[in-house]
Order: C-alpha cells, then structure tokens, then sequence
C-alpha cells in the first residue's frame, strides 16, 4: 500500500490531493459511519451498488481529508444515486453531465477532493462526450464507472456496454451494436489513469480507489457490477472462485501478467494473447509479458484492454495505466498565477478601472 | 493647408464597404473612433457574410461597416448613408439602393475592371455610364494611390495594396475634419512589431488626407462638431466587450471569482474571447467541448462558490436548455448571456434578430422560471451584465440576458462607469446551521429560504458541518431532501414561481413629451435605438406618440399593465413574429398590436416612424 | 355455490397497493382486463416509486394502482377506491387518507408485523386499534393462505410467498364477480416455460376466489354490469401501446416504413419497447446514445424517405430542441412525441403533469413554428398518433404530439378501429423537374410550395435528376439555395408560419347540454377525463357549464375565439402553472382564468367540479 | 490498387457499395464535372479544402455509382459547406450531428452511398459523441474528418486537436488541452477502417477513399487540412518535400513501416519507435514492424497511432486499420428480414389488424 503523502507537493510534482486540506493533526479518525448519510439506500436487494458504496465509505477515511472537502457528482442512474448515501457534499445532477459539471467544480476550487458516480449509461452513452473530454483535459477527479452493461433506473434496456445479442425490452431479437470496451476507449482519449475491478472485490477496489486518489487528473475506475434485476449474472464467470482464479489477470505495476496456470505473452499480429504456461517450456514466467503501468507509450495498456473479449477468457484487472501529466485544472489555475504575477499581483480596483477605461478615451466637460 | 470650404453639418452616416479581404470592418472601427475621440456621439453597424472568405469581387463576399456621428444624441447607425465608400463594384451593387439623392459615393476605380464589374452582376460601368447621375461620386485609383504612396518601403506589391484601406480612410478623415491620431496610435500599437508594415500604413493613411486636401476633387469639406454628452471620460465600446466587461465588473462587486464555461459561436465569441484576455483578473475561461459542457462547467463553478457563467447564441441555447432546469431547480447563481441571431435552426449566423425571447422564457420542460433581461444599446450591455449577476447572485438563480448580434458588434460612446457607482452586491455562503431540528439540536436547511427574497443559502462545499446533496429531483421544502410529495412538488413549484415573480424590478418609464399621446410604442433590446429615433421622427411630423422600451422582460415591472392600459393603441416592433406581443396580450390583455420585420437587419427608423404614424392615425399596419 | 346475496353496483374504484416488490402493477393490470372482458367501462392510474425498488416496507416504497369500472362510459380512474387492497402497512398508510367512509380494505394481516408497522410509521397496530372503524375491514393472512394453497408444489417459499397477489386477485374478482379466465389465460402464456410456477399462480388465482366464497367473512358480493359501449371489438390498451400503434397505422396508411430514433426515459420507454418489437412490419427502431441522436437519426431517416420519429420525455424534449428548428428549415416530416413527466430538471419521472406546452410552442431558437396535438385519452393516443404523421406528411412539417405519464401507463378498453376508416394518406415523393429556368429548361426547385398545403416537395435521395442540397442556414424561396437576403429571409419566415398556421384542424366543440351556460371550461390533453366527469358532477349540483377540450394547440381551431368569447366566464384547469392560459389570453385576449394543480397526479373530478362551481358562481377561484 | 467489385456480394461477406445501384452497363463514365455543383465555393484563397474537394470530385466517378444514389452529410464549419459543393444529394446540417443523421439515413436506405464531411471541431468537439457511437457500431459511412486543429468558421478559435500551448483568440497565454490523436481515438471506440492523409497528397487520399469505399461500415478518415488564415503552416513539415519524406511513414499492409533511412521497430514499453535503419545494423530491414492492417487485434494499429507525437517525428499515413465486422445498419435490416421471414413473408394489412386486436378482446353488441 502506498505510503505517499497525497496533500503535499515536495518534490514539485503534485500528487493527488495536493492543495486540498487535511484533517487537523490529532482530531480523531473518520469511520466509515462518518461518511454514511441518513437517507434510506435505495437500491434493489443484492445490487452490486451496495458494496462498491460499503467500499468506498470505508476507505474514503483514509483521504485524511475533512469530510467536508470531498464532493461526490453524479448523472442519473441507479448508480447516480450514491451521492445521497454519502456524507459529504454532493450532487446528483442531469443524465450525463456529471464530469463536466465536476469540471467547472475541480477548475473552481483547488482544495476540493472531487469524486464522480456514473454508469455506464450515463458516462458512455448520452455523457460519451464529456467523459473523453475530461480525460484528455486530464481534469483532477476520480470517476467510478459502475458498468452493469444495462440501463437499470429505466428498467433494462441494452446500453453501449452490454454484449452484442443481449436480449433487452429494447432489443427483443437482441442487440446489434458492438459494446464499448471502456478502458480502450479511454486509452484512446489519452487517459492517464484507468484501472477495472469487480464489485465484488473489496480489497482491489480499495486498492484502486487508493491508486487513483494519489493520482493527479482523471482516474477513470470501471468497475463491473451486478444489476440482478435487469442483468443478472453479468460477470458471474467472475465471481466463482474457481473460474475467478483463472479468468482474473490482476496486473501489478513491474511483475509478470499472469493468472493461474496461465500468462500473457506477446502475440504475433502486434497484440497480446493468453497461453497456458506449460506451452511456453521451461522459461515461461520470463517469456510473460510484464505489466508496466507507467510507460509513457499507452500501447501495452491498450493490448492488455483487447484482452477482455470474447467471453471473459482473460480480463485483467487492477491499474492498467498511472501516468503522469499536468492536470488541466491547474493548469487554468497556472496561468492565472503566472498572468498575476506578470503584472505585478492581483489585480486592484484601479486595475479593473484602468481596464475598462482601456486606451483610446476622451473627456467631455 | 487649402482654403476649401468648411460646412457644419450636424450627423452625418458613412458606409464603409468593400471586399471581406478589404479590412472593411477595421477601416469603420478606426473611423469611429477617431469620430468618437472628436467628441461625436455615434452608432455603428459592422455587416458581413457568414463565410470566412466569401468569393472575392461578388456581392455575396460583401462586408460593411456603417457608422453614424453627430453632434446631438444619435441611437441608430442611421438608415442611408450620405457617404459610401465603395472599394469595388460589387460593394457599390450591395448598397446603391439604399443611398439617398446626392448621396456622396468614393470609388476606387481601380477595381472597376471588367472581371470585378462582371463579378459585381453589371454589364456596364456605372460610374461612366450615368447611372449614377442621382449621387456625387467620386472616382479616383485608390489601389495605386496607394501603391504609388508606398513605393519606398521594402514591400511587396500584395503588402502595399493591404494599405488602401487606409488610404480611404484618410480621404474620409479629412473629409469629414476627424483627427487621425486614434489611428496613428493605433497603427503604432497593433504593428509595431513590423516597423515596415507599420510604417506603410501611416504613409496610406497620410496620403489619403493629403489626396484630400490636395486633389481638388471635393468641392467642400466637413466638420461635425462634438455632442452635448454629459461631462466624464469616454471610450468607444462594443455590445460583446461590455457585456465581458459587464460581467468581470459584476463579479467584481459581488466578491465571486468568474468562471466562463463556453462555447464558440457567431457571434457571441467576442465575449469569450475578450474574457480569456483576463487571466490577470482572475477570471476562468473554459472552452469546453460544446454548449451542454459550456453551462454545466459553469453549474459546477457556481456550485463551487464562483459566479458561473456560460455566452451563446441562438441555437446554443437551445442546447442548453436541460441543464438551465437543472439550475432552477438547484438554485444556484447563474448568468446565461445569449447573444441572439437570425433564426431559425443556423439561419443567418451573422445577422442579427430578437426571436428568441420565447424560448428565453419558456423553453424547458416543466416550471422552470427564469429572470429575463435585455439590454438596449452596445454600452447598456454593460449595466445589464451587471444587473444579470446581481439578480441571480441575490436570489440564487440562473439568469438569462439577451442581446443581439446587432449589439454584440455594433458600438457606440461610452461613458466610462465609476466603479463605486455599480450597485453594491455583496455575497454571503452560508457558514452554519440556520435551523433546528425536532430536538432543538442546530441543522443546516439547504432549501430554508430567505424570507423576503425567497433565495435559498448558497453552501459550498468546504464549509465544514454543512454537507448536503442536492439535484435535479424535485426537493422537499426546507431540507432539500428528494421529494415525491405532491403537495411538496406543488409548493416548490409555485414558490420556485414567487421567488422569480418578486424580484423588484424598475418601473417602466414613459417618454411621452406632451403626455396626452394615444399611442404606446413599446420595444424591448437592440430596437430601442430605431424606435426611439423613429418616435422622435414620427413628432417631428406631427404625432402624438409615447415610448417604453422593457428591459427585464421577467418578471415584468409592477407598473407595465399601468402603462399599457393607460394608452388606446398599442404599438409592438420586434424584428420576430411578435414574441413580447404575446407576452404583453396573454399578461395584459391588452390589444397590443405587432409591427415585425424579420430580414436580419435593425429597423431604420424611417421604417418605424412610418409604422407610428399608419398606426396612430388608423389603428392598423 | 354458496348461496351469498350479490348486490349491483353501478361502478366500483379499487386501488391495489403494496410493496414495490409485491407485483401490485401486475394485478391491476391484470384485474382491469378482467373488468374489461366482461364489458365494463374503465380508467386506471398506476403509480409507483421513481426507484427500481424503493426500501422494502416504507411508504417510498409502495407501487399502486387504481381502477374505475363501471357499467357507463368513466374517464378517470375514480377520486376515492371503494376498495383498497393493502398488501402491508405502508401500502395502508399511504392510502387511508384517499379513502372515503364505508370503503372496504382488505389486508394481509401476515404483514402486520411490529416491524413492518415501525417501518410505515405506525406505533400501534391499525387493524387492532380502532383507527379503521370507519371502514369495512377484512383482513386475513394472505401470505400464509398463499402458501398453505401452494404446499403441494415444488417450490421454495420465496416463490410460493411471490403468488399471494394472485391469491389477492382471487379474491377481489371474486369479490366484484370479475371472470378470472384472461387472467388465467395470461398465466398460461407467461409462464408456459416454467409449469410449476404457472400451475402455482393459477392455484393461487383459484385459491383465493374459493376464499372468497367459503370464508363466510364478506356478507356480500357485488357485481357491475356491462357497460352500454357502441358496437365493435375491444381490446384494454394503455397510452404508450396505443402511441405504438398510432405511428404503425399511420405510417401504413402513408406507405412509409416507420424509423424510430429514441433513447430510453420514463415514462416514454415503453414506446420503444413496444415499437421494437414490431420487426415483423418493418419498423426500425434505433435506441441510440441520446435524444440528440434520437431525434437526428430520425431526420435522416425522413430524409432518406422513411416516416422518422423520436419519442422521449421532459428533459430529452429539451435535449432535442436545437434539431427541431434543423426539423423546420428543412421541411422534412418527422414526428416527436413527448409524453410529459413532472418538472422542472428531473423533477419527478414517474409523475405526470402537462407543463412542456409552452416548450412544445416556443422553446426553440428564431422563429421555429411546429404543429403541437395532445391526446386527451389513452386510447385517443391511437387517433392523435395518426393525426401527427398526417399532418407531417401532408405538410412536410415535424409535428410535436403531447401525452404525459397518465395517459403513457394508464389504460382503458379501446374498440379496436378498422383499418379502412383511418384516413387515406398517401404519399408521393418528387419524381422529375418541377419547374422551368429562365431558359425554358425543366429544372427541380426543392423549395416550391403546393400552392395549397404550402408544402415543399419531398424529393430523396437516388432519385434520378433531383440532386439538392438543404440544410439549417436560411434558404432561398423555391431555390431552397442558401440565402442571406433580407426580404427572402422575412419572407421565409413568415411562410414556414403560414404553412403551420393554414392546417385545417377541425372545429372546436363544446359540450354544453343546456346550451344556456355563461361559464367554459377548458383543457387539453389527459385532463380530459376529469374535467369532463367534473363538469357533469358540477351540473348535476345545479351549475351550468359548457366543456370544451383542444386536441390541437397548433394551430388553434378555427373557431376557438368565438368559443371562448361565446362565454362569460373561462376556466382553464392545467397541470401546470397556467400554460394554455397564456396561449388563450394572448391570442384571443379573453379574461380566462386558470385552475393550476401542479402535484404529479391527475386532478380529481371532485376537485375540478368544486372550482366548476365556484368559479361560475363567483367568478374567482 | 483494388479490383474488388464494390458492389455485389459473391463471397457472403457485403462489400462496401453492396446494395447501392451500378451505373446501367455501357452508361458514359461519370468524370469529376458530373459531381461539380454549380455553387460558387467559398472557401478562402490557399484553404487546403480546395485539394480534398478536387480530390474527392476526381474520385466519385470510380465508384460506378449514379450520383443521385451518393449523398453527403456534414455538421457546421468551413469543411462542412463541402455538399454545395458537391453535385449529388447533400445535407449542410447542424453542428457535430452529420455522423447521427447519416446513421438514420444509411439504417433507412441500403441503397445509397453515405458519405460525412466534418471538421476537428465538427467531429471531436461538440460531436464526439455521436462519432464515437457511430465508429463501434459499424455503421456504413465514410467519414472524411478535415483536421486543421482550429475552428476555422467561426475564426480560429483552438480545436480539440490543437496543440498544447497553442496561442488563438481563445487561449491568449496558450491552450491547456492536450489534444485527441483523432486515430487513437477511434480504435479505442472499436473502429474497423481508420486511415490518414495530408490534404496536399491527392495520390494518398485516393487511394484511401478507394479503400474506405470498399469497407463495410464505419470508415474514418483524418485528413490534415491547412487553414491558411487561422492555422496557417500546422503541417509544414509534412509538406515541404525533403522533410516529408523522412516524417511521413507511409503504412502498407504487409510491408514493413519505414520511411527513408529510418523505421519501426518494438519498443520496451509496448510501444512502438522509430530508429534510424543504421542503427539496427545488417538485418535492419527485418527487425523492422510490418504493418498488419487487417489484424483481428487493434493493438498495432493503436502502437503505430502513437507515433505521431511529440512534433511530427515520425507522423504514419495510410491505412491503420481495415477489419471486417457486420455493419450495424445490415444488422438492423437482417434483424428484419429474419422476423418477416419467420413470420413467413412481409406484414399484410390483416396482420396489422391482428396486431391492434391483440390476443384479449372482447365484442360488444
Ligand atoms: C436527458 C435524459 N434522458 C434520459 C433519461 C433516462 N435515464 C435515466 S438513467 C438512464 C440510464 C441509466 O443507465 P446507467 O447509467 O447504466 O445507470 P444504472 O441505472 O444502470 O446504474 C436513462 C436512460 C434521463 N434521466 N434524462
Ligand atoms: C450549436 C452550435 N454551436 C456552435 C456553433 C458555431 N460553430 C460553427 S462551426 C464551429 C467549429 C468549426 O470548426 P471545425 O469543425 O474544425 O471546422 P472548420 O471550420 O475548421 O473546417 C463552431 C464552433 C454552431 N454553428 N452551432
Ligand atoms: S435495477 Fe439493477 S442496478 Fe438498479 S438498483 Fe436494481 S439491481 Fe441495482
Ligand atoms: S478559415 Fe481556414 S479552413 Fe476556413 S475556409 Fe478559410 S482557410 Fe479554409
Ligand atoms: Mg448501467
Ligand atoms: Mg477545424
């Protein structure tokens, strides 16, 4: 587990929650409780949302920051409704808009820890656009892409993730679009941060949910969930702890990509593909391909997404890609403090006068 | 200097026009200024073709720049100019028709080649052919005037005729006695990285004055004298600059940072891009990826304790119109400045028209009241700007002002504001509990509103022990907990209502000199330059009229029923199909008569005195 | 047989309600089609929580629905259940206070537990404590009579504890002697996969009936008999179904193919859903990222020849704002329908209400005028569906239709039209030139009008000789060539107004028995049912009142002025806050006067007769 | 260059034009005045638009396709005035919707030949979200993409392609942005044909109109447009003829990716670089990468994307990437002809009026 202080800024290279305040030293510790509103969850019994929600209360204490610095933005969507549960400042916003909204928030205020909730309706489908534009900006904002391949809240028609086929009230001969791979897509909008995890998996959210906050930009966590009601059994191949084991590919920054029995090892047509160790003789484990999650090339990132289809033979999890960029918000807030320091501090109120009087006045009388 | 005569006259309306390529628009800039600068007062109208680069040489590739200057207050860029200024046929073609008899008309005849003429849509030369028997025209090379004034410097040919514009333009300063410094300042400034290129349109600019003066082509010279303006210092300023001025300066009052979420439109770019020349003062400019993300990212800047705003135009406001609910329902300060254009759909992206007034008011789904306000003339974008961030960050709601593309670039004198004469706008967030709850313990109420403005706190995330969520669904009252009550929904909705329907508003003045008029000529926005001009005309010639002219158009002023009622006949020009006539039939029932004109360009106040005057003596159009 | 007296009733209103989870839409669905088969008129409201599942137990978490049968024509759902099926204590809680005395309710005392009643807000429990004595109370154990009648199935208790709403159905048919075989039937198809389960509901169904009739603790039966409806087939059909079949039927009477564009929201999913499954005649529906997407791909679908339609709700009418006006300058046919939700934002979305009108009209940028209808009846929507494709062919016009989540969910017996008597709508694309040029040569002009319907023609893409190009800037008259002349522009504008304004729409009527009444009411849309119901209420307590109800808001009918002047008096009830108002007052300056319920839910007919009355005895309400 | 016939089907697998009408046998060749409008062009003097419509006029006629079977559709900005152009059927329609309406056009009229033209602002910016949607599902069209990295009608504004630091009327210090690489972009979005070209390389740009035609579904083709008034100069390098030919890696399915003296190779990350041939010694030519344009794998294709930054070192033109996957459009109409076919032939007037009956009726009187 990381050690790095998320808040502060020592080596010049902001870390996640730089600029965003800590808890007083010595005031006690926060709980999960202290970040568990009072209003009723309103989800369907065993919905997958309950436990990526359980996960994220718990850890948000280890932000060390003030409950009342951390704002969750959502869409609308089953999953949009999390803000609620959650005790801190929140909104629950309109279909799609919540990375743009949280734009205008995380450029606006620094010392904002600024969290957002969507599904995979709501961020890929009417919010597709804000969300490849927050990438490459690159804005500070972790977002939580909880991807049950349906839209839930308007009971179970197919969404831009749901598999090819899927039978739906709006596809009764089942559906005929290709299903977005989310963490290719993001990859392909210059992403610098993008890690998948299970909802059933608490302790890599927790992992990830870590990874991202000390993580300055965007973090984009797709986060597979069931919706029993609508699309149950989605990735119960990973959920059973025997096909789990197998199927799962944990990526882990530096080590070998490996599951099981089985590896990934570099593939004749520029990809990557999964081969039973055995196959590989004696030398296996070196032939593996080893994950790096900090290359500047996004390429072996996007290799290992393709790797998903079909049928979740191999689906890597954890952190895919954890770069480094110059995240937009500061940098708007940059050339604020450069163009302010250019002209000698903050403008007066005979600056703003001297402004509006511009170059070219006359006087009358 | 000669001893050519100089004649008073009290306005005078010059038309600049040529090709896109010809520097028309800037030409007519430095022109006011320099008349501006003199002490006139004047109005200008800038018209140009929604391409780049329309065709070179034809009338669609026309661009024009009209200006007005006088000695007395003037409100319109006048309707025919008493000089064109025309650098090629097809500039002639595009505006003959709207010259008065013994109108004055500048040709370079150097571009009366027969290609250009062809071009132009004529089969002979009119300035040989008498067809221009009617005006005072005079034809001289400007091109190689130019040309030949420029032979010294290290140009090329291509360079030195870029110079003729200025070259005109100071055929026309010394015409008219307007001081070229402005522009020798100017000159300076803008080039002055290119001693050559700046240095060559100085020399155009003199050898035009001193063609003048010299040619013994103008049988007279002359001179506008300064207007009686109220004493102060004055500047010439855009509608789209004083609305970004407007905007920094209301912000500046309130205390709030601003942030501008946008999107690039004709013609509301001008505000964007003269914001994000403000970095020094604080000021955020997102250019965001489309106009939905231009008022989002400004939700998200108010929700975060900035003065959001989002600019656009016609049918970026369309777009926005989801997310302008969602602002009503958060309640939460908000300026949308649209800068209207000629619609429907992308209609005519660089004209100007008031047709979206309607959708201002109307276009949301469900209850969604929003305070609306136009401003009136370029300079007055400023003061409604100002009033736009004081209504929405006093009663924590979006607000949308309008202007028009008419506005947005047409410019005029302005008297340079004292900023301790801006209303004092101070903000308070919300710092504690304001409530408490059935145990007497102290709550924070985000929804619990102020008594007499009926705002709801403004709490921004930070403020410790104030956490709370909010959002699209309909809230409970008081703690702005989702609700699906119907009793709750019918409150919200009716006191989402009163909160917009109290805002104090000015009442609505009258100008009625005789004050016995029968007939209300009552406008809104950018007419009120034509009308107020037309009505005086329409005096002139014997009518009785009054004038009103409406700036906050929600809610209305407590006195507008009052000032309707008071009048037999009432008189509506709008350049639409008569959107405040429905506002003013359906809230009045009054029988509020249109008088609409929908071609992309400002009434001319002939046409409006002529629409008073039919009216007033008939009752009908 | 037992020998129990059977009483007749001439209508009876039941409200189902339990928890979310406990498939009280399914039962009353299934009880109205019961109703319906035995010749019953009727009228349903299904209500239920805006979350998938709500906190099991807790008054947000009850679903309900109501249904109002009887042996005469009815048009609402009924203002208070005679019955209230109350399937846990938070379905009684939330309902009691809508019950008038002596109305029955039937519990399942199974769920009275000291848990379940803390959950709904109980101390004590409401079938023990005397708070009901006002009512006739049966409660029984539902649940364990359920699965006591299911023991000898192999099924878990879980999906035994599932079929107690059958078991409630059982028992209230019988109660009301409703025949149970569509629903047994209905069990059959569903459940034809899963014999256990679908043997399981049936002996439920039964069990619940024979309870009814053996357990000796209701004194009596009752009985309602069929209603004197015209001649002809029926069918039960809810306003989303009949919006689906409208478009199918029209389009079939145009010939078009029918493309649907459309994005997921309630409470106008269902339209897609059921249009989708109509491949079997063609119908393309295209579920696409967005309404933008959904309205867009509908253009291109009309423009490639098909009949393009886009359905959404609220927020997406906002959304697809911008295209519309795209929709107008192009002169395509398209039709959008918006089956209103509760505002503003979000709001509420599974409430109904009726306030997009004034967005409908106006909420477009310049001057974008669209023919808006409204269906006032789930199945009118069957009629007002063909209507729009009519006019949007016929006119070359989108067309908005207005429904709203009443109508969308709620359901009524439908007589099942010939095909023969829908109206004939053929349509002919452009096939060669349909003018000459200057030179003589046949040349096609895309903006030539009809010189009737002022249509343009409709010219796709591949037919030979016909190439053109459209789009959203200004066209020129005839050409359709981009055009920035002013007088094209005003000219265009007024007629893209004529061609909407000119549709013949049919005559307004009243319904004004006496034909002496000084007092109008007037609606439009889903308030058809209680204003009518309201306005016999009001005569029968002595008031006279005429009732008139628009279907087209654009245009108006003819007539509609010298209705509304016919009357002394104009009440105008809306679920909203007076948008008809607006529109009525504007155009035909009279004083009518709102009766604005903005809570999510119809209105009551008891409510609208009691302003009826007021209104017309003292002129305010 | 390609023999395939276009239009007709003989393999099972739906070549580009399938369905669209040939001209009749012995008609005269269409040349490039048959698709010249009569509309004067308005495009400023040296706009690079001018080469792509020249090129795209000489091209049409290839396609053997009656020009009133040919429609273009665009968005708002200079590049999308190309219809009036253009003598077929066209739609100027609204900004960033062109990929939305010809996706209800192509889905309604398997006999046309949908073509989109669009701008970098058109495209990524307001309308990325209906191109990426329209990329995955495989629609048929063929996207000419003008990317001159700024707004040019509404007068040089920066665009989401523009450069980091990028000085416009927008962003007087500099653009913070970082741009889309508009061919990343669309392999992440599950492109199946992406290509790019230089609008000064009229060769190039044929040939990959040539191909995109022969595609199947959504064809995406970036073409680099000089903006002489608001961008002037944003492709230089790849346009002066000494620079050029080291800069641009022209990509040939099959071949090895090389330009000059330099040329591809592997590199530690995942990722691809560029090395001059000396360097890799003798066997240079075979350690070079061979571009695979047809691999089931996107992965290569997104590698090479990668190149083109920082600065234009080593920009690939041609042909990432060209898959064949169904076409959403077929799909929808297959979908229908399966469900008629089932039902054992097209819907009569009395299925229609067995549909509204309904299985539950009842008759009164
Ligand atoms: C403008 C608009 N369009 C449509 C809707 C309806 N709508 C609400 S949520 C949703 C999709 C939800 O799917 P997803 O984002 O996957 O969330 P989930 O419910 O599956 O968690 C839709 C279509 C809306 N609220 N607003
Ligand atoms: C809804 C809407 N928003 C904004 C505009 C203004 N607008 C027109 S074109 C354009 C950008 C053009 O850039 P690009 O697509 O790159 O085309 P180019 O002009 O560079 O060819 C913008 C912002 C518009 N027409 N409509
Ligand atoms: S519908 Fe699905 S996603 Fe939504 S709350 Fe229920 S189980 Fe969860
Ligand atoms: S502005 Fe640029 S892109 Fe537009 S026409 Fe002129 S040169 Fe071409
Ligand atoms: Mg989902
Ligand atoms: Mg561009």
């Amino acid at each position: 587990m990381s050690t790095t202080n998320l808040h502060l800024d020592p080596t010049g290279r902001r870390p996640g929650l730089f600029g965003v305040p800590t808890l007083p030293e010595g005031s006690p510790k926060l709980t999960k409780k202290d970040f568990t509103s009072t209003a009723e969850v309103r989800w369907c019994p065993g919905c997958g949302d309950y436990a990526i929600l359980a996960a994220f209360q718990s850890f948000l204490p280890e932000l060390g920051v003030p409950r009342d610095n951390i704002v969750c933005v959502s869409g609308i969507g089953c999953s949009s409704r999390l803000p609620y549960y959650l005790d801190t400042y929140g909104m629950h916003s309109i279909h799609g808009r919540a990375t743009a909204i949280a734009t205008g928030l995380a450029t606006t205020r620094p010392d904002l820890s600024v969290w957002v909730v969507t599904g995979d309706g709501d961020a890929l489908s009417i919010g597709g656009n804000h969300l490849i534009h927050a990438i490459r900006r690159n804005v500070n904002m972790t977002i939580l892409l909880f991807n049950n391949r349906i839209y839930g809240l308007t009971k179970g028609q197919y969404s831009p993730t749901s598999e090819q086929g899927k039978i739906t009230k709006s596809s009764p001969m089942g559906t005929v679009d290709l299903p977005f791979n989310p963490v290719s897509l993001a990859l392909g909008a210059e992403a610098t941060f993008v890690a998948r995890t299970v909802d059933s998996d608490r302790a890599l959210l927790t992992s990830i949910l870590r990874q991202a906050a000390a993580h300055r930009g965007t973090a984009l966590i797709e986060i597979y969930q069931n919706c029993p009601i609508f699309n149950n059994g989605a990735y119960e191949l990973l959920k059973d702890r025997d096909e789990s084991a197998a199927r799962l590919l944990r990526l882990e920054h530096g080590k070998p990509v490996r599951s099981g029995s089985r590896g990934v090892v570099r593939d004749g047509d520029g990809g990557l593909r999964i081969v039973d160790l055995d196959e590989l003789g004696p030398d296996a484990e070196s032939r593996l391909v080893v994950h790096d999650a900090h290359a500047a090339d996004p390429s072996l990132a996007f290799a290992l997404s393709r790797l998903e289809s079909p049928e979740m033979a191999g689906v890597p999890v954890g952190v895919f890609r954890s770069v480094s960029r110059p995240a937009y918000d500061d940098l708007v807030r940059d050339q604020i403090a450069v163009a302010v320091d250019a002209a000698g501090g903050p403008a007066t109120r005979d600056d703003l006068a001297a402004l509006l009087a511009g170059n070219d006045t006359w006087t009358v009388g | 200097m000669s001893s050519k005569t100089v004649e008073r006259v009290d306005h005078v309306v010059i038309r600049f026009a040529g090709d896109s390529g010809d520097g028309m628009q800037l030409t007519g800039d430095r022109f006011t200024a320099q008349s501006a600068a003199q002490g006139n007062d004047l109005a200008t109208l800038p018209n140009y073709p929604a391409e780049i680069r329309a065709p070179q040489g034809t009338i669609a590739g026309v661009s024009s720049f009209q200006v007005q200057f006088a000695d007395h207050d003037v409100n319109t860029p006048g309707d025919a100019p008493d000089v064109l200024v025309a650098m090629n046929p097809a500039a002639l073609a595009a505006s003959v028709s709207d010259l008065p008899r013994g109108a004055i008309v500048i040709a370079d005849s150097d571009e009366f080649t027969p290609r250009n003429l062809t071009k132009a849509g004529y089969t002979g030369d009119p300035l040989d052919d008498g067809s221009l028997d009617s005006y005072q025209v005079y034809a001289f090379p400007m091109t190689s005037l130019t040309v030949e004034a420029l032979s010294s410097f290290a140009l090329t040919k291509k360079e030195a005729v870029r110079a003729k514009n200025m070259f005109a333009l100071g055929v026309v300063s010394w015409l008219y006695s307007t001081p070229t410094e402005p522009t020798e300042s100017f000159i300076r400034t803008k080039f002055g990285r290119k001693p050559e290129i700046m240095n060559a349109n100085l020399a155009a600019l003199e050898a035009g004055w001193s063609y003048g003066e010299t040619a013994e082509i103008f049988a007279v010279s002359y001179e506008v004298a300064p207007a009686a303006t109220p004493a102060g210092t004055y500047r010439n300023i855009t509608g789209n600059m004083a609305t970004a001025y407007g905007l920094l300066a209301g912000a500046h009052r309130t205390g709030l940072p601003l942030v501008l979420g946008s999107y690039p439109i004709t013609p509301a770019s001008d505000i964007l891009h003269h914001l994000s020349e403000l970095k020094r003062f604080g000021v955020k400019t997102l250019q965001v990826e489309d106009e939905i993300a231009g008022i989002t990212t400004a939700i998200g800047a108010s929700y975060g304790g900035a003065m959001g705003v989002t600019t656009t135009s016609g049918p970026g406001l369309a777009l926005k119109t989801e997310a302008m609910g969602l602002a009503v329902m958060l309640e939460l300060p908000l300026v949308i400045v649209n800068v209207q254009r000629g619609g429907p759909s992308t209609g005519l992206p660089t004209k100007t028209e008031q047709a979206d007034l309607l959708q201002a008011l109307y276009g949301r789904n469900g209850e969604a009241p929003i305070p609306v306000l136009a401003a009136r003339s370029p300079n007055d974008c400023f003061d409604a700007a100002v009033e736009a961030i004081r209504i929405a960050t006093t009663y924590r709601t979006p607000v949308l002002l309008l202007t028009d593309g008419y506005l947005a670039n047409g410019s005029e004198p302005w008297r340079i504001p004292d900023l301790d004469s801006l209303p004092d706008m101070p903000v308070e967030f919300a710092s504690g509990p304001n409530a408490v709850d059935a145990d007497g313990k102290p709550v924070f109420r985000p929804y619990l509103r102020d008594p007499e403005t009926l705002a709801r706190p403004w709490a921004i995330p930070g403020v410790p022990g104030l956490a709370h969520r909010i959002g699209g669904l309909e809230k409970a009252d008081v703690t702005g907990m989702v609700s699906y009550d119907p009793d709750n929904h019918d409150r919200m909705i009716r006191l989402r209502q009163a909160k917009v329907e109290r805002i104090p508003v000015p009442d609505l003045e009258v100008d009625d000199p005789t004050g016995t008029a029968e007939t209300l000529v009552i406008g809104w926005g950018s007419t009120y330059g034509p009308i107020s001009t037309g009505a005086q005309e329409a005096r002139r010639d014997g009518v009785e009229v009054a004038h009103a002219h409406l700036r906050h158009l929600n809610p209305l002023p407590a006195n507008a029923g009052d000032v309707l009622r008071r009048y037999r006949r009432v008189l509506v020009p709008e350049m639409n199909l008569g959107q405040l006539t429905v506002l003013l039939r359906s809230r009045y029932l009054v029988d509020a008569v249109g008088f609409n004109r929908v071609r992309g360009l400002p009434f001319t106040s002939t046409e409006i005195a002529e629409a008073i005057t039919k009216f007033a003596q008939e009752g009908t159009l």
